[in-house]
C-alpha cells in the first residue's frame, strides 16, 4: 500500500496482522473441547430440573466460543471480523427473541 | 474539454459531435464474441448481462400486470378462469419481486459503479459475481419452467397451509426458483460488502464515499442476513409438500404462522433491499443536477444503515390480523413507526439539497422528482398500515396493492429509471434522446397515478386484493386503473426503445456530460476493462464541486 | 485541493518493501496479496453469517415446538443414543483438530503434514457420517422416520417395548413426529454440509499434494478451515439440543 | 360533441351506482374513519410540505436564476426538526391506532355469539339457536355481535368493509371479532385472505335487521335444534358422558359451570376456560391436564368436525347443572350417531 495508507493501518479496525497459532495451542483447545463434551454428557444424567437445558446450552456455547476464538482465529482477527461474527449472532438473536415474543405473549390474555 | 456550458438551463456538456469519437479501447470491445460475455469476470460486463436479463423479466412481469388489469376491466370473471387469474398475479409478484426489483439497482448499476466509485478495479470476487448471474438465470429458468408447465397459484407470499396441502400446481418448481435466485442475491450482497470494506482506493474513507455506495452497503447487509431465512422457509415448505413433515400443519400440531414469521423475517427487510439502492441513486442524481453536495451527508448515510438495522425488527406488521399475539402486535407497530423516520429524514435532506443549488431538469432529475413525490405517498400510506387499528380495515385490500406499487413502482422503479438514464452515457458512451425521454418520464408519472390512486379508494371501499371478480359498484375505479396501466405501459416501453436506438445513434457523450463529481465520471466512457489506468487517490469528499472546477484536465486518470 | 485525483505514483514501488514474493495466485484486481487474503477471510465469514441464519430458522422451530410439546420431545429424544451422539461429537472435534493442524501446516509450509492432516480430517468426517448412517438406519427400522410409515406405538406403550419411559397420551405421542422432523431436518442439513465439505477436502488434498499451498498461499486452506469449524459448531449445538437436554423433564 | 342518449344514460347510471366511500354501518366505523381522515391529513400535509420545498426550491434556485450553487454542509437543527416532528406524528398514529385496535378486537361481554366456519370456498354461520346460513349472516342492529370463527382448511379472512371489521379465520384455532351494526341493510362479506381457486367467490352478505325483524327471522329459520342440543346429542353419542357424568366417582371432571372459570393444571399453571380452551381440551387433552385427574382422556382429533366441536363447545358453555347429563346417561342409545348438521350444504 502507499505510505498514505500504511499510516492509517496502525489504527485501521479492518486490519490485523496475520497470526500463526502453533500445534500446542490447538492441542490444548482440542483437549478442552473433549473434556467439555464429557462434562456435558455427564451433566445430562444429573437431574437438575430446569437447570439441565441451561447447563447443556451454556457448555455448548462455551465450546462454540472456544472453537471460534482459536480454531477459527477470531481472537487474532481484526475488529471487523469480530463485529461480523457479532452481527451474525445478533441477528439470530433478533429472529429468536422477537418471534418468541409473539408465542409467549399469545398465552397471556384473551386474545 | 471542460468548457463552460453553452446554455444556461442545462449542464449537459458533451464534446463537439463533428470531431468526437468513441474511445478506441473500452470494456465493450475489449473482447469479442458471445463466449467472451458469458465467461467474463468483468463487473461491468456482468452488470450489462444483468441489465438485459432483468429488463426481459420486467416485461414478462409487466405482461402479467397487463393481463391482470385487462381482466379487472369488468366485474365479471370473463376473460380467464379463476385459476388462471390466480396464476397471473402469482407470476406477476414472483417475477417482479425476485427477478426484477430485488436485483434491479444493485446487480446492474451497483455492480457496474460500486467498484468504480470507490476506485477499485473490480469487485472482490469476480467469479462469484459471475456465478451469481448464473444463479439468477437458473432461478429465472425455473420460474419460466413453472410458468410453462402450468403455472403456480400461491401468491408471491406462499401462505401455508394453502401452498403446502391445498394446491396442486408447480409450487416446488417456483420454490426452487426462489431458493436459487435467493443465493444469487446473497452472493451479490456478500461481494458488495467485502468490496466496500476491502477495496477502497487510498484516501477513500467511509465518509468520502458516494451515498450510492452507502445505500447499497446497507442493502447488502439485509441480503446477506435475511435471505437465508427465506431459503430455509422455502425448503421447509417443499418438505412439507413432498413428505408432509407437519411443521406448518395445524392438524399435526404445527403452527402455520411459523411460516409467516420466517417468510416475513426476510420479506420485510426485502422491501428495504428493494428501496435502499434506489435511494442511493436519488442522492447521486439530486446532487448532480443541483450542483450541490447532499445536505447533511452523514445523516443520509446513517439513515440508510438505520433503515437496514430497524428493518429487521418490524416484520410482524404483515401479520397484524393473522393471529399474532396482540401484545407483540403492539411492539411491532411501534417499531414500524420508528423505521419510517429515517426515510422521512432522507426525503427532507434531499429537498434541502435543492436549496441554494443551481438546478437543471434533465431526465434523471425528473425521475428523481417523481420518486420523491410518489415515495412520500407510498411511504406515508405505509404508516396507515403500520397503525394497528387502521390496518384491520385496510389489510388484504387494494389499499395495500396501492401502497406497495407506490413505493415499488413509483419509488424504486422510478429510481431505477433515473439511474439508468443518469449513467447511460457512462455505460454506453452515448447520450439518450433528451426530449423523448422527458416525454416518457411524464407519461409514466401520469399513467402511474391514474393506475394506482384509484386503488387507494378501492381499498378503503373494501375491495379485496387477489380478487378475480368484484361487485359492480367498484367498476368505475377499476376501469380508471386499467386505463392508467395502459398509459403506464407506454411510458415504460418507450425508454426500452429509445435507449436501444441511442446505442447506435445517440450523441457521443464524452467523459463527464453531467459534470458530476463521482470518480466514475472522471474516467473514459465507456470505461476501460480495468477501470483506472492507475490507482486513484482520493483527497476530497464526494460531491465536492469546487474540486471539480479546479481540477485540471491532465488529472483525468484514464485516456483510452 | 490542488492535487485532486492524483495517481498513485508509487504504485509499483510498494511491492519492493513487501516481504512476500508475488504469487501466481495473486489476482490482478487486488492491490496486494494481503488485501486479497483478508478479503477472502472476510468473504468467508460473511458466508458463514448466512449459514447461521439458515440454521437459525430451524433452531427457532425446535425451540418453539420443544416448549409446546415438551413431553413428546423428551420421550422422542430418549430414543436417540447418547453414546453414539457423544462418540460422534468426539469424532467431529477430532476432525476439526486435524483441520486446525492442517491450517498450521499450510502456514508454516509443511507440505507432508498438510496432506496428512487433511487426509485425517477426511477420514474422521467419513467416520462421523458412518455413525450417522447407523443412527438413521435404526430410526428407519423403528418407524421413526416422519411420513406415512411413522409409528408412535413405542411412545404410547413403552412397557411393551421394554422401555422404562412414562407412556404418552396418544395426542402427545403424535407430536413426537415433529421432533423427528426437526431431528432429520437439522442433522440432515448438517450432514449435507459435511458431504459438501468432504468433496472440497478431496480437491484440497489433491491440490496440497501438488504443492499449491506450500509457498505461502494458504487462503483456500484457511477459508475451508473456517467452513469446517463452522460445521463443527452447528453440531456442538445439535448434540445437546437433540440428545441431551431432554434427558430430564424440565 | 354529441353523446348518444343511450350511452349517456348508461354512463350516468354507471357512475351513480359506483361508490367512492364505504357506508358507516357499525359503531366502530366512525372511529376508524376518524383515524383515516387524520392519516389522510398527515399525508396531505407531508406531501404538500415536500411539494412546496421541492417545487419552491426548483423555481427559486433553477440554473437561470441561480447560476452558481452555494455549498452548504447541513444543519443539525433542521435535521433534528425533521426527525422529531415526523416521529411525534407517527407516535400519535401508533397510539391512536393501538386504541382503535383494542376497541375492535375486545368484544363486550354481553355480545351475542355467532359461530362462523370458513372453508374453501364458503362461509357457514351457526347461530346459537341452531340457525345455519351459508354465505349469509343475519344480525340484529343495536346489539353487539361477536363472531367466533375457525377455518376447516386454510387461512381465510372474514371482512365486512361497511362495518370496518376484519379478522383472519385460522385453521386449528378460534379467532374472534365483534361489531355493533347501526343501520338495517345488506352489506358485503368478503374473504380477504387468498385461499385458492375461488377466493374471489368466497363472498356473502350480512343482513342487519331491526330487533323485531331479527326475532322474526330467528323463529322462521330455526332448524329445530339449537347448537347446544346438537352438542348434547354428540356428548352422549361420543361417550363423553361416560367419564364426565358429573357424579363424584366419575373419572373425568365435572363440566357443569366450568366455562369462564380458572382451572388449575397439573403443571402448575392456571388457564381461563374459554371457547378456545374447550376446543383444545377435546382435541389435545394431554396438553393441559386438570389438576387431580389422570391424563386418560382420549383425543378426538380427526373424529369430530369443526361443526361438531362448535356444538360441543356450545353445549359445555351452557351446561349449568349435570341434571341433563345424567339424564342422557340413562337414555343414551347407539341410534344417536353423530347428528348430521342440518342446513349444511356440500360445496
Ligand atoms: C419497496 C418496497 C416497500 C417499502 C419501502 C415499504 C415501506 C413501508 N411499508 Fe410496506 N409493503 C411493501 C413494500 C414496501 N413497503 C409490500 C410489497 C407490501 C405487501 C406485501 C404483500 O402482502 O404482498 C407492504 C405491506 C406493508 C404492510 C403490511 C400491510 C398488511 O399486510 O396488512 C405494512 C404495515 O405496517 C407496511 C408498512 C410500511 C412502512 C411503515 C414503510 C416505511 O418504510 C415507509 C417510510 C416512508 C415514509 C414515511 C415517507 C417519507 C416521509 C415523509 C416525507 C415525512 C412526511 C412528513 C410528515 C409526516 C410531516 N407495508
Ligand atoms: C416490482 C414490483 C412490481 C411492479 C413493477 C409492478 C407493476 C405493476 N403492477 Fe403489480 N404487483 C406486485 C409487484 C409489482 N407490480 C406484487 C408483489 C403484487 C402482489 C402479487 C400477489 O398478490 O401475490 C402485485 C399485484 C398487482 C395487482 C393486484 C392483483 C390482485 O391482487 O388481484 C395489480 C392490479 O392492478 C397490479 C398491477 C400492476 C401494474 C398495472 C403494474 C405496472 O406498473 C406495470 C407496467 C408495465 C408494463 C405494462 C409492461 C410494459 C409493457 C408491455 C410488456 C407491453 C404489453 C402491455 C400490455 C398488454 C398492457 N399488480
Ligand atoms: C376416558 C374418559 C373420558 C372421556 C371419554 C372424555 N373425557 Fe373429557 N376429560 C377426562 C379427564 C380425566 C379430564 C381431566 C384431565 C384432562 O384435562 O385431560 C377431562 C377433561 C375434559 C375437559 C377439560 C375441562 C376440565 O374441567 O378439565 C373437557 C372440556 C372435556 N374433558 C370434554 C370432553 C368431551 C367433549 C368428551 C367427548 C367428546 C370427553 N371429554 C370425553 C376424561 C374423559
Ligand atoms: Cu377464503 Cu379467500
Ligand atoms: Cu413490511
Amino acid at each position: 500500500m502507499s505510505a498514505h495508507n500504511d499510516a492509517m493501518n496502525t489504527t485501521n479496525p479492518e486490519h490485523a496482522e496475520h497470526h500463526i497459532l502453533g500445534p500446542g495451542t490447538y492441542t490444548t483447545i482440542y483437549v478442552t473441547l473433549l473434556i467439555l463434551t464429557g462434562i456435558t454428557v455427564g451433566a445430562a444424567f444429573i437431574p437438575m430440573g430446569v437447570l439441565n437445558p441451561i447447563v447443556a446450552l451454556a457448555i455448548a456455547s462455551v465450546k462454540a466460543v472456544v472453537v471460534m476464538l482459536w480454531f477459527m482465529h477470531v481472537k487474532y482477527q481484526s475488529r471487523l471480523i469480530k463485529m461480523t461474527v457479532g452481527a451474525g449472532f445478533f441477528t439470530f438473536f433478533v429472529l429468536i427473541m422477537m418471534t418468541m415474543s409473539d408465542y409467549i405473549s399469545r398465552a397471556w390474555g384473551q386474545w | 474539454m471542460m468548457s463552460a456550458p453553452i446554455n444556461n438551463n442545462t449542464i449537459v456538456n458533451i464534446p463537439d459531435q463533428r470531431t468526437a469519437k468513441m474511445p478506441k479501447r473500452n470494456y465493450i470491445n475489449n473482447e469479442h464474441g458471445l463466449l467472451s460475455w458469458l465467461f467474463t469476470a468483468d463487473h461491468k460486463r456482468i452488470a450489462i448481462l444483468y441489465l438485459i436479463s432483468i429488463t426481459f423479466f420486467f416485461f414478462i412481469g409487466g405482461a402479467f400486470a397487463g393481463l391482470i388489469r385487462l381482466e379487472l376491466l369488468t366485474p365479471q370473471p370473463d376473460l380467464v378462469a379463476s385459476d388462471t387469474y390466480n396464476k397471473f398475479f402469482t407470476m406477476h409478484g414472483i417475477v417482479m419481486i425476485f427477478l426484477f426489483l430485488v436485483p434491479s439497482v444493485p446487480a446492474t448499476l451497483g455492480n457496474f459503479f460500486i467498484p468504480i466509485m470507490i476506485g477499485a478495479k473490480d469487485l472482490a470476487f469476480p467469479k462469484i459475481n459471475l456465478l451469481s448471474w448464473y444463479l439468477y438465470m437458473a432461478g429465472g429458468t425455473f420460474t419460466l419452467a413453472a410458468l410453462v408447465l402450468g403455472g403456480v397459484d400461491t401468491g408471491w407470499t406462499f401462505t401455508t397451509p394453502l401452498s403446502t396441502h391445498y394446491l396442486n400446481t408447480h409450487v416446488i418448481t417456483a420454490a426452487t426458483a426462489i431458493f436459487i435466485a435467493g443465493f444469487s442475491s446473497i452472493f451479490t450482497g456478500l461481494n458488495f460488502i467485502v468490496t466496500i470494506h476491502r477495496m477502497r482506493a487510498p484516501g477513500m474513507t467511509w465518509f468520502r464515499m458516494p451515498l450510492f455506495v452507502w445505500s447499497n452497503y446497507a442493502a447488502s447487509i439485509l441480503m446477506v442476513l435475511g435471505t437465508p431465512v427465506l431459503a430455509i422457509a422455502i425448503v421447509l415448505v417443499a418438505l412439507e409438500r413432498t413428505i408432509g413433515i407437519g411443521v406448518f400443519d395445524p392438524t399435526k400440531g404445527g403452527d402455520p404462522l411459523l411460516f409467516q414469521h420466517l417468510f416475513w423475517f426476510y420479506s420485510h427487510p426485502a422491501v428495504y433491499i428493494m428501496i435502499l439502492p434506489g435511494m442511493g441513486v436519488i442522492s447521486e442524481v439530486i446532487s448532480t443536477f443541483s450542483r450541490k453536495r447532499v445536505f447533511g451527508y452523514t445523516a443520509v448515510a446513517f439513515s440508510s444503515v438505520a433503515i437496514a438495522l430497524f428493518g429487521f425488527f418490524v416484520w410482524a406488521h404483515h401479520m397484524f390480523i393473522m393471529g399474532v399475539s396482540n401484545y407483540s402486535a403492539l411492539v411491532f407497530s411501534l417499531l414500524t413507526m420508528l423505521v419510517a423516520v429515517p426515510s422521512a429524514i432522507k426525503i427532507f435532506n434531499w429537498a434541502f439539497t435543492l436549496q441554494k443549488g443551481s438546478i437543471t431538469f434533465e431526465t434523471p432529475m425528473l425521475y428523481a422528482f417523481a420518486f420523491i413525490g410518489l415515495f412520500t405517498i407510498g411511504g406515508l400510506t405505509g404508516v396507515f398500515l403500520g397503525s394497528l387499528g387502521m390496518d384491520i380495515h385496510l389489510t388484504e385490500t387494494y389499499f395495500i396493492v396501492a401502497h406497495f406499487h407506490y413505493v415499488m413502482v413509483g419509488g424504486m422503479l422510478m429510481a431505477f429509471l433515473a439511474g439508468v438514464h443518469f449513467w447511460w452515457p457512462k455505460m454506453t458512451g452515448r447520450m439518450y434522446p433528451e426530449s423523448l425521454s422527458k416525454l416518457s418520464a411524464l407519461t409514466s408519472f401520469i399513467g402511474f397515478n391514474i393506475t394506482f390512486l384509484p386503488q387507494f379508494i378501492l381499498g378503503y371501499l373494501g375491495m379485496p386484493r387477489r380478487y378475480h371478480a368484484y361487485p359492480a359498484e367498484y367498476q368505475v375505479l377499476n376501469v380508471l386503473s386499467t386505463a392508467g396501466a395502459t398509459v403506464l405501459g407506454v411510458g415504460f416501453t418507450l425508454p426500452m426503445l429509445y435507449l436501444a436506438w441511442s446505442l447506435k445513434y445517440g450523441a457521443i457523450a464524452g467523459n463527464n456530460p453531467w459534470q458530476a463529481t463521482g470518480l466514475e465520471w472522471q474516467i473514459q466512457s465507456p470505461p476501460l476493462t480495468e477501470n483506472f489506468t492507475e490507482t486513484p487517490i482520493m483527497d476530497h469528499e464526494a460531491y465536492d464541486y469546487e474540486w471539480l472546477e479546479n481540477k485540471t484536465a491532465h488529472e483525468v486518470t484514464t485516456v483510452g | 485541493m490542488a492535487n485532486a485525483i492524483a495517481t498513485a505514483h508509487e504504485h509499483d514501488a510498494h511491492h519492493a518493501h513487501d516481504e512476500h514474493v508475488v504469487l501466481p495466485q495473486h489476482l490482478h484486481h487486488f492491490e496486494t496479496e494481503e488485501q486479497q487474503r483478508e478479503a477472502g477471510t472476510f468473504g468467508m465469514w460473511l458466508f458463514l453469517l448466512t449459514e447461521i441464519m439458515f440454521f437459525g430458522g430451524m433452531f427457532f422451530a425446535y425451540l418453539l415446538y420443544r416448549n409446546w410439546y415438551n413431553p413428546a420431545f423428551v420421550a422422542a429424544s430418549n430414543q436417540l443414543s447418547v453414546k453414539l451422539g457423544a462418540i460422534n461429537t468426539a469424532i467431529l472435534i477430532t476432525s476439526g483438530y486435524a483441520m486446525a493442524l492442517g491450517v498450521y501446516a499450510a502456514e508454516v509450509r509443511k507440505k507432508q503434514m498438510l496432506v496428512w492432516t487433511l487426509i485425517a480430517t477426511t477420514i474422521f468426517g467419513f467416520a462421523f457420517l458412518g455413525v450417522k448412517t447407523v443412527e438413521y438406519k435404526e430410526k428407519f427400522e423403528k418407524h421413526h422416520v416422519p411420513g406415512a410409515s411413522f409409528d408412535v406405538k413405542e411412545f404410547v406403550n413403552p412397557a411393551a417395548f421394554g422401555l422404562k419411559e412414562e407412556p404418552l397420551a396418544p395426542d402427545m405421542a403424535q407430536k413426537t413426529q415433529i421432533f423427528f422432523v426437526l431431528y432429520f431436518a437439522m442433522t440432515g442439513m448438517h450432514a449435507l454440509h459435511m458431504i459438501i465439505g468432504l468433496a472440497l477436502l478431496f480437491w484440497l488434498i489433491y491440490r496440497a499434494n501438488r504443492g499449491d499451498f506450500s509457498s505461502g498461499y494458504v487462503a483456500p486452506i484457511e477459508n475451508f478451515g473456517l467452513y469446517w469449524h463452522f460445521v463443527d459448531i452447528v453440531w456442538i449445538f445439535l448434540f445437546p439440543l437433540l440428545y441431551l437436554i431432554n434427558k430430564h423433564v424440565g | 360533441m354529441h353523446i348518444s342518449p343511450v350511452l349517456w344514460q348508461f354512463l350516468t347510471k354507471w357512475l351513480a351506482a359506483s361508490a367512492l366511500f364505504p357506508r358507516e354501518a357499525s359503531t366502530v366505523a366512525p372511529y376508524t374513519d376518524a383515524l383515516y381522515f387524520f392519516l389522510i391529513g398527515m399525508t396531505l400535509v407531508g406531501l404538500i410540505l415536500v411539494g412546496i420545498l421541492v417545487f419552491g426550491f426548483s423555481i427559486r434556485y433553477r440554473r437561470e436564476r441561480n447560476p452558481v450553487a452555494t455549498q452548504v454542509e447541513g444543519s443539525t437543527l433542521l435535521e433534528a426538526t425533521w426527525t422529531i416532528i415526523p416521529l411525534a406524528i407517527f407516535l400519535v398514529t401508533f397510539v391512536w391506532g393501538a386504541l382503535l385496535y383494542f376497541r375492535i378486537y375486545t368484544p363486550p361481554t354481553n355480545a351475542l355469539n355467532i359461530y362462523v366456519i370458513g372453508k374453501q370456498w364458503m362461509w357457514k354461520a351457526e347461530h346459537p339457536g341452531g340457525q345455519h346460513e351459508i354465505n349469509a349472516l343475519h344480525v340484529p342492529i343495536g346489539r353487539p355481535v361477536q363472531l367466533t370463527m375457525i377455518s376447516q382448511d386454510v387461512f381465510h379472512s372474514f371482512s365486512i368493509p361497511d362495518f370496518r371489521v376484519k379478522r383472519e379465520v385460522i385453521p386449528g384455532r378460534y379467532s374472534t371479532v365483534w361489531f355493533n351494526a347501526t343501520e338495517p341493510g345488506t352489506y358485503h362479506i368478503f374473504c380477504t385472505q387468498y385461499c385458492g381457486t375461488l377466493h374471489s367467490g368466497m363472498i356473502g352478505e350480512v343482513t342487519a335487521l331491526s330487533p323485531e325483524d331479527y326475532d322474526k327471522w330467528t323463529k322462521e329459520s330455526t332448524s329445530g335444534m339449537s347448537l347446544a342440543q346438537n352438542g348434547e346429542r354428540l356428548f352422549a353419542s361420543m361417550g363423553c358422558n361416560a367419564c364426565h357424568s358429573g357424579s363424584a366417582a366419575a373419572r373425568g371432571p365435572n363440566l357443569a359451570g366450568v366455562y369462564g372459570t380458572k382451572l388449575q393444571l397439573t403443571n402448575g399453571s392456571q388457564v381461563l376456560v374459554n371457547d378456545a380452551y374447550l376446543r383444545d381440551a377435546i382435541l389435545n387433552p394431554s396438553q393441559h391436564v386438570t389438576a387431580g385427574y389422570a391424563p386418560i382422556m382420549p383425543t378426538y382429533q380427526g373424529q369430530i368436525s369443526e361443526d361438531g366441536l362448535i356444538d360441543l363447545v356450545e353445549y359445555i358453555k351452557n351446561l349449568n347443572s349435570n341434571y341433563r347429563v345424567q339424564q342422557t346417561l340413562g337414555t343414551s342409545q347407539s341410534d344417536l350417531a353423530a347428528p348430521a348438521t342440518p342446513g349444511m350444504v356440500k360445496p
